[in-house]
């Protein structure tokens, strides 16, 4: 690489803030156009980085690495591989649209603009960081703009579900804090000098008893992010109180992060302990599934639904990573960036529906599809693409992750398919009774149609989910030599025999005309 | 030719996406026309495309589109082979006339574009699902038939029945699709693949007796659901909420049959299990009988079709379960025909009447719906299995196949032949509600025939099920059984595949069932003739007995409800409200409430006296070095 | 019987435990004050003891140190003292409980 | 080579010139505010320049001075410096106070500078009897600072607390060095820590009696718990402009004098005391973030939290001499950023007021911006977020602690930061958010800032934000600001 594109990918955004504030307060009307601009110019880069990636590399690319407090082994060491890279590209492309959907806040725009700026720089550096240090640092730090995300451009209930985000997501970090600290004595112990770089941290030798605690370190933190069950309930505050564009990030991109981590570091770190405690983590993840599922079907507020649903995606994400097969994770990994579109998508439209209704209450609404034909259509198709329907892009995440999942706890697998039922249950009722039957109140008859804008912003999503639905070829192509290596580290560094490879699957059948 | 079979597909599927976009522009006729056009050149091509298989020179063939999830065996990979061609066929043809039909009958549906959108969207659908080379891409097609019929019968979405028809028939299906999904999972497992050929080709070296069975009994979840048949049957009454053409095409001809497909693609695991097959059996052969007698009591004049419908699959799925895999292909077609006929025909009865669906409210339309009168006659006869109509000779291969297996499937045997006489009864008496006594219809109705644009499709169904069942006789000379030697090589694999017993047995069988046919016809005629509204007993006023139960569909809906739904609400809240409120996110508000809590118990500590203070400083003095001499000591 | 260091030492403990008991228990912020520089002249007392058991001079000078600084805390102290209860009747030091929790 | 070395005590020099001049001329003409900050002003300067060519000589070579009374060595220049731009911050914040006193304006500039010197004297002693004499000059100059302003009661029951306690302290200290004299037979440092070295003692108690009775003294000075009981009330009872600098000053000094002790005189017995420092870090990590949790007047919750600090730093301490770096790190940083929080309740409750409820913050995001902006970064880098020094500051201290073995301390003090997110967060939430509405926003208009007082919070915050992104250039250097 002849430029530092991912540290440019980190530090343009948060640069991009510094300029949308320094913007004159006479001309609001810069502000959006600025911010939109330089959100596109990041999702440009992610794009390079995506087309430029090489397939043939399992390893990191672009990596960047300068020292910084090198007498602490802290590096500044930056690097892709097929896992962060599409949550790398997911959160470029979810912020330029973010920012689109909010241009109707008035108040502090500027600093709302700013702020969505920070919080694209800090997820980016999340994803990107091979140091664990730096890893903590973004992840610590973005709580700050969420927290005034939330709490100064949010909803009624804003101020307690802010502090109950920020709070319970810092106590998770405190033990990774710990659990990093930790780990760099024991580098400080066997390498002679300490030093927090993954790539160097991956050749300690850790005791297995030792791996149990800093596996449960990390995975309170990361745990708490997704969120599994029962550390879920900051979620549906946090989600329903959240401006639009906050909903659409953190259910975007934000809970990722604990996935990723449980991905990127339990796994990698801790080989051992990941095997021991895989079944442990994949119950954890079947009872979210149903749970999320069971406690979405009687939710009165639509994005509080939402929100639940999340924890339910979630939990097959964290079920197809602990089911230690090629397929079952590169479904985990897929699933994050479908969750990421098809979820945002949905808060995407209830903000439409929200700021034209100024209530979230199911039963406020009703046949509404008379009134919003087109809103209806694009609500009921990400329904279908949440509820995982074949075709779309949920689906093939949930299909790999069963599928590949079974072979390694086949009663949870199944346990698991119900929840694609329980899915269809909540999501059709609730389109059900919003958009169905006869049009009664005053209210909705004086609703109106989602304008061009609105349009605009959910017809990438759209194309997205449909592309990764019929062609997810290009994406998988790219996780799938990552997570071969991941398995292939678990298997030689504790002789676990991973149940399903890639390699094990045939596809021949009748003879094929080419 | 082979080798751009995705053409097939292509063609509706571009048809629904451009009038997605286009549809509502261009309004009627045109929207429609082009509807029909996609879908009939998708006809005309695989017409084409099976004619080696007419002359019997054909050959399977896998024709790989691209990759989709390799990781899984299951790519964008098409089967061409005589099954897949009979199906493409079916759905093709019946299709287009239905297509044409419908240009007919929305006339003047304010969302007419979108109808049509979702019609070839459908048959999209349905071919990916008969077209698939791996249970993968079957599955898509599966689910999306289960989408488009969402679609089409909430399609008036203002009617709050139509909507819980609709979300009803979804979760219905999906509930059979967990069993087909854990299906698969268990086909990956034992297989390594989902692709077809791997797994359908002499399954035995992969997968024991037992193992077959669980996968094959998982896989007959998911085609119970889709096609109606017991426990999950209860969906499709409900789905004639829907326009009628949805219900001819989606619930009579095509979508409904796909478990039937499904369970003959996978013949050669079914054949592994004695078991699981004779469950199909015994499933289809009850609810042939069950549905056949909700049918004798309903009023609505598609319901009866619905529950004729649930009880004809019954007939497919015994075919298949007694290893009758061509006679259940077979009765799969015809009954395609013939109950899209019946099905367009109430249509045209409807509309003539302003939408009126009662059977009350009929009768004596005979004279003024000449030619859908005709086809009608055609259909029924079909239907209650009178030569040398398409019925006849489908549903009796069928009973005799069963009769032949002996044992337990000669009781199913019975139980068929029972369903035969119902059938006729019920169908004669539908005959009699709409076509013939005396007319019963609301004051200023008056019915018309329906226009060219419908009749012809109906016309056009009728020779179908006049004629086709001549394609299948068990004579031999000039009507040898073409399509049990067109489909045969999709079945080499099969070794256990039922044949029509040789010698008489045959014949005595047929003249048996066919006796059953007419004494039910007699029966509904000494019944039903010149009948008047208030003395036909199922709409008298007062019910009785069995009558109420069966009325009500032996309350299935009811049980549902109260046993499932209700206490699955319940069950929501109290985790929703009480549980994750009260219990979790309470646990967490205590601890943070907790926290400030003890902060606040600590406060008063904090005296203010100076005195206090020494002391409190002094008591840390005296425990700092008991600590430090201890040490020091020790 | 001889006596040694030690009883210096213990006379000295125990002098500076009754000045920290006479800070504990007295409220009037004089005799408060008064214990402190009990106290502090009980580590006077060690600091002669130990300087004269080791022949170190150190010991010896620190005292004088010491007493300097008690006494510049006398000055301090009283000055405070006065500015604070000039307007009080009493010198209990329990009046002085404004600021708490 | 002599044993007087002018450079050793420049800066105190320095310092005390300066106390002298104010007060002669004070006595005598009505000298001008203006005059006044240009003198302090100048012999605080002399005092830096001096402390900065006292590492620059002791970075060579560091040497005992005075017959082992003071040591010249990097740690004792590094705390002249530090301990000098503080008091120059100190004064610009407290300018408005000074402002106010009228007459006794040159009085408290003197006080404040005295202070100083007895804190730079406490980072340099060698030897008890100078610590000693450090110690009470620091303090006695602070009891009269903390009742300095004559408006409020509180502020004189603050100094009479503050007395009796400190003095209580003080014989506590000195009965320690005591102890550790009759154990060692010797007061200075380096001589204790020879003689500790050399001979291993059949029995310890004595000398380990005395090394606590020593810790309680700093620790007192520290406001480490169960030793902080005098702080909230002290801190709060003085005038805000003055209790940022009484805070930060007692604890950078203090922290250097029982750095200095523990890690070298008392360094053989580590494993002796650091235990039992780390048993004080934990008390005062927990009680200082639980109480503050339960404050409603910002001044007491910035004690107790500064209570909970003076926690974490000791938890550097347990690592002994590989702690000290850090301990310097987070003590300096954390100094500057309590000075600057103390500064803007100085602000917004006067600069001789002595209570600041948190219902005055609500809404002053949008009355005083630069303010609120500055206090709210102040309140992220106390709870340790990430980018702010606070945070790296933490991530020392934990991981020497671990290192050294105390993961259960870090543990206690991770999940305690978490709690202190609490009140931290609630000023953030008051300024920003406004839950009351605007109602008392509208009370309190927009509170004036002196340009002194600008410039100090600016450079507090650029501080604290810059060595929590880049802080190599601090740490080089507190890695070499080691005791000889």
């Amino acid at each position: 690489m002849d430029f530092n594109v991912l540290s440019l990918l980190i530090w343009l955004p948060v640069a991009g803030a510094a300029i949308v504030i320094g913007l004159p307060r006479r001309r609001p009307e810069l502000v959006v156009p600025v911010a939109f601009a330089l959100s596109i110019l990041t999702l440009g880069l992610a794009g390079f980085v995506v087309v430029d990636f090489d397939l043939s590399n399992p390893g990191f690319q672009f990596v960047e690495k300068t020292a910084i407090w090198s007498d602490l082994g802290i590096d500044y060491n930056l690097g892709v591989d097929g896992i962060s890279l599409f949550l790398v590209a997911l959160t470029s492309f979810l912020f330029p649209i973010a920012i689109v959907a909010s241009v109707n806040i008035t108040d502090r725009r500027k600093e709302f603009m700013a702020t969505l700026l920070l919080l694209e720089g800090a997820l980016i550096g999340v994803f990107l960081s091979l140091d664990l240090i730096l890893f903590f640092v973004f992840f610590e730090v973005l709580l700050v703009p969420m927290y005034f995300l939330i709490g100064l451009w949010g909803g009624e209930r804003r101020l307690e579900a802010a502090l109950k985000f920020f709070l319970y997501t810092a106590l998770g970090s405190a033990f990774l804090l710990v659990g990093i600290i930790f780990l760099s004595a024991q580098a400080n112990d066997q390498f002679g000098s300490p030093t927090f770089n993954y790539l160097e941290l991956l050749n300690l030798d850790i005791s297995t008893t030792t791996q149990y605690w800093l596996f449960a370190a990390f995975g309170i933190a990361f745990a708490i992010k997704v969120p599994l069950f029962p550390f879920h309930t900051w979620l549906p505050d946090a989600h329903t109180e959240a401006p639009t564009a906050g909903s659409v990030i953190l259910a975007g991109v934000l809970l990722k992060m604990g996935t990723y981590g449980f991905l990127r570091f339990n796994l990698n770190l801790f080989p051992h302990a990941a095997v021991e405690l895989a079944g442990f983590l994949a119950a954890l993840a079947v009872v979210g599934i149903i749970y999320g599922a069971v406690v979405a079907i009687v939710q009165p507020d639509i994005k509080r639904l939402v929100a639940y649903s999340s924890v339910s995606h979630l939990g097959f994400v964290i079920l197809g990573i602990f089911a230690l097969t090629s397929q079952g994770v590169s479904g985990g990994v897929i699933q994050m960036v479908n969750h990421g579109l098809t979820t945002g998508a949905l808060f995407l439209l209830v903000g439409m529906i929200y700021e034209r209704r100024h209530t979230r209450e199911i039963s406020a609404y009703g046949g509404i599809q008379k009134v919003m034909p087109l809103f209806a259509g694009f609500f009921l198709f990400t329904v279908f693409a949440s509820a995982g329907l074949p075709g779309l892009n949920g689906f093939v995440g949930e299909f790999l992750i069963l599928l590949g999942s079974y072979a390694r706890h086949p009663i949870l697998a199944i346990i698991a398919a119900v929840g694609v039922l329980l899915a269809a249950v909540y999501l059709l009722w609730a389109y059900e009774r919003v958009f169905t039957g006869e049009l009664d109140s005053d209210e909705n008859r004086a609703l109106t149609d989602i304008g061009v804008r609105e349009i605009g912003i959910l017809v990438p999503i759209v194309a997205l989910i449909i592309f990764l639905g019929v062609y997810p070829k290009p994406v998988l192509d790219r996780i799938e030599p990552a997570v071969e290596r991941v398995l292939d580290r678990i298997e030689d560094r504790t002789g676990f025999d991973s149940p399903l490879r890639i390699s094990d699957v045939t596809t021949d059948g009748v003879e094929v005309t080419p | 030719m082979v080798d751009y079979i995705w053409i097939i597909i292509a063609l509706p599927l571009t048809g629904a996406v451009f009038l997605h976009f286009f549809g509502t522009r261009m309004g009627e006729p045109a929207a429609g026309a082009v509807a029909s056009a996609t879908i009939g050149l998708s006809f005309l091509y695989a017409l084409a495309a099976a004619a080696d298989f007419f002359t019997g020179s054909g050959e399977a063939e896998a024709v790989h589109l691209f990759d989709w999830i390799p990781a899984l065996g299951a790519n964008a990979q098409l089967l061409w082979d005589p099954l897949s061609a009979v199906m493409t066929l079916t759905v093709t043809g019946v299709g287009t006339l239905i297509h044409v039909y419908s240009i007919g009958y929305m006339h003047g549906d304010p969302r007419y574009g979108r109808f049509f959108t979702n019609l070839n969207f459908f048959a999209a659908s349905m071919l990916i699902l008969v077209l698939a080379d791996n249970f993968g891409l079957l599955f898509v097609g599966w689910e999306l038939v289960g989408l488009s019929s969402y679609m089409l019968i909430s399609f008036w979405f203002t009617r709050p029945s139509a909507a819980a028809a609709g979300k009803k028939a979804f979760i219905v299906n999906r509930v059979g699709d967990v069993g087909f999904l854990v299906g698969l999972m268990l086909i990956l497992a034992n297989f390594n693949t989902l692709t077809y050929g791997a797994v359908l080709e002499n399954p035995a070296r992969f997968v024991t007796a037992g193992t077959a069975t669980a996968i094959t009994l998982l896989l007959l979840l998911g085609a119970v659901g889709k096609s109606a048949q017991i426990p999950l049957f209860f969906w499709l009454p409900d789905a004639m909420e829907g326009p009628t053409p949805v219900s001819a095409l989606i619930h009579a001809a095509t979508m409904v049959t796909a478990g039937v497909y499904m369970v003959a693609r996978t013949a050669s695991l079914f054949e592994l299990s004695s078991f699981s097959a004779g469950t199909v059996a015994t499933i289809g052969a009850f609810t042939a009988l069950f549905a056949a007698t909700i049918a004798l009591t309903q009023r609505d004049i598609k319901r009866v079709l619905a529950y004729s419908t649930i009880s004809q699959l019954g007939y497919m799925f015994l075919a298949v379960g007694s290893g009758a895999y061509i006679a259940g292909i077979f009765h799969l077609v015809t009954h395609a025909f013939f109950k899209a006929l019946l099905f367009l025909g109430s249509g045209s009865v409807i509309h003539a009447l302003n939408d009126e669906q009662d059977m009350a409210k009929m009768g004596g339309l005979r004279k003024v719906m000449p030619v859908t009168h005709a086809t009608m006659v055609v259909g029924w006869l079909a239907i209650i299995g009178i030569p040398p109509l398409a019925g006849f000779w489908s549903k009796d291969e069928i009973l005799a196949i069963a009769f032949g297996e002996g044992g337990w499937f000669t009781f199913l045997w019975v139980i068929g032949l029972i369903t035969a006489l119902l059938t006729a009864v019920y169908m004669t008496r539908w005959m009699y509600l709409t076509f013939w006594g005396e007319s019963r219809w609301e004051d200023g109705v008056e019915p018309h025939e329906s226009p060219p644009i419908m009749t012809v499709p109906l016309i056009g169904l009728a020779v179908g099920g006049a004629f086709f069942g001549l394609l299948n006789t068990p004579f031999r000379g000039p009507l040898r059984p073409a399509f049990e030697h067109f489909l045969e090589p999709s079945f080499e694999g099969v070794i256990a595949m039922a044949h029509i017993p040789s010698g008489a047995t045959p014949w005595n069988l047929a003249t048996i069932s066919v006796v059953a046919a007419a004494l039910g016809a007699l029966f509904a005629y000494r019944r039903y003739r010149g009948a008047r509204a208030y003395e036909i007993p199922p709409f008298a006023s007062k019910r009785t007995g069995v009558w109420r139960w069966v009325g009500a569909g032996y309350y299935v809906d009811d049980i549902i409800g109260n046993l499932l739904v209700l206490p699955g609400k319940l069950v929501a809240a109290w985790t929703a409200f009480v549980f994750d409120n009260e219990v979790i996110d309470g646990s967490v508000r205590a601890v943070g409430g907790g926290v400030r809590r003890i902060g606040g118990w600590l406060r008063p500590l904090q005296t203010g006296f100076v005195r206090s203070y020494a002391a409190v400083t002094f008591a840390g003095v005296v425990g700092l070095l008991v600590w430090f001499v201890a040490r020091g000591v020790g | 019987m001889d006596v040694t260091a030690g009883w210096y030492l213990a006379l000295g403990a125990a002098l500076f435990v009754i000045g920290a008991s006479g800070m504990l228990l007295r409220r009037n912020a004089l005799v408060m004050f008064m214990s402190i520089e009990l106290m502090l002249n009980a580590v006077n007392l060690n600091f002669v003891v130990i300087g004269r058991h080791t022949g170190d001079l150190n010991g010896q000078v620190a005292v004088f140190f010491v007493m300097v600084v008690a006494a510049a805390e006398v000055v301090v102290g009283l000055a405070i003292m006065i500015a604070v209860f000039r307007r009080r009747a009493s010198a209990s030091v329990d009046d002085l409980a404004t600021l708490k929790g | 080579m002599t044993e007087i070395s002018y450079l050793a005590i420049g800066p105190v020099i320095a310092l005390t010139l300066g106390v002298v001049v104010i007060l002669m001329v004070e006595v005598s003409f009505k000298p001008s505010t203006s005059w006044l900050a240009a003198t302090a002003g100048s012999s605080l300067l002399g005092a830096f320049v001096l402390g900065v060519l006292q590492w620059a000589e002791a970075a060579e070579d560091p040497v005992i001075r005075f017959r082992g009374m003071l040591a010249l060595d990097p740690f004792a220049a590094f705390g002249a410096v530090v301990l000098t731009v503080l008091g120059a911050v100190a004064l610009l914040v407290a300018w408005p106070l000074v402002l106010q006193q009228g007459r006794r304006a040159a009085e408290f500039v003197a006080l404040v500078l005295l202070s100083l010197t007895g804190m730079i004297l406490m980072a340099a002693a060698a030897h008890f009897i100078m610590l000693f004499l450090a110690l009470e000059v620091a303090s006695i100059s602070l009891y009269v600072l903390a009742g300095f302003s004559r408006e409020t009661a509180e502020a004189g029951e603050a100094s009479v607390k503050y007395f009796l306690l400190g003095s209580f302290a003080s014989a506590i200290f000195l009965y320690g060095v005591a102890l550790s004299y009759a154990a060692t037979g010797s007061l200075s440092l380096y001589g204790t820590a020879a003689f500790l070295s050399e001979n291993l003692l059949l029995d310890s108690a004595a000398l380990l009696a005395g090394i606590g009775l020593l810790i309680v003294g700093l620790a007192f000075k520290v406001s480490a718990a169960p030793f902080h009981m005098w702080a909230p009330d002290v801190y709060q009872g003085a005038a805000s402009g003055v209790s940022g600098f009484m805070t930060a000053g007692a604890k950078i000094a203090g922290f250097a004098a029982l750095a200095r002790i523990a890690v070298t005189s008392y360094a053989p017995y580590i494993s002796d005391w650091a235990p039992a420092v780390g048993v004080i870090a934990a008390i005062s990590i927990v009680v200082g973030t639980l109480l503050a949790i339960a404050q409603s007047d910002i001044k007491r919750m910035l004690a107790y939290s500064s209570v909970a600090h003076a926690g974490f730093i000791l938890t550097g301490l347990v690592a002994g001499l590989d702690g000290v770096p850090f301990i310097w790190f987070y003590v300096v940083t954390y100094a500057f950023q309590v000075l600057g929080a103390f500064a803007v309740v100085s602000v917004v409750s006067g600069p001789a007021g002595t209570r600041s409820p948190l219902t005055d913050y609500a809404g002053l995001a949008q009355r005083a911006p630069a303010l609120a902006g500055s206090l709210a970064l102040l309140m992220l880098s106390m709870a340790g977020i990430p980018l702010t020094a606070g945070f790296l500051s933490k991530l020392y201290v934990f991981r020497e602690a671990v290192d050294a073995g105390y993961l259960w301390l870090v543990l206690i003090g991770a999940v305690a930061s978490v709690a202190g997110l609490f009140f931290y967060l609630r000023v953030i939430v008051l300024m920003y958010m406004n839950p009351q509405g605007e109602q008392t926003a509208g009370a309190a208009g927009s509170p004036g800032v002196s340009d002194s007082l600008r410039i100090a919070l600016t450079g507090v915050a650029v501080v604290t934000l810059a060595f929590g992104i880049v802080p190599g250039p601090l740490l080089d250097v507190v890695t070499t600001a080691l005791p000889l």
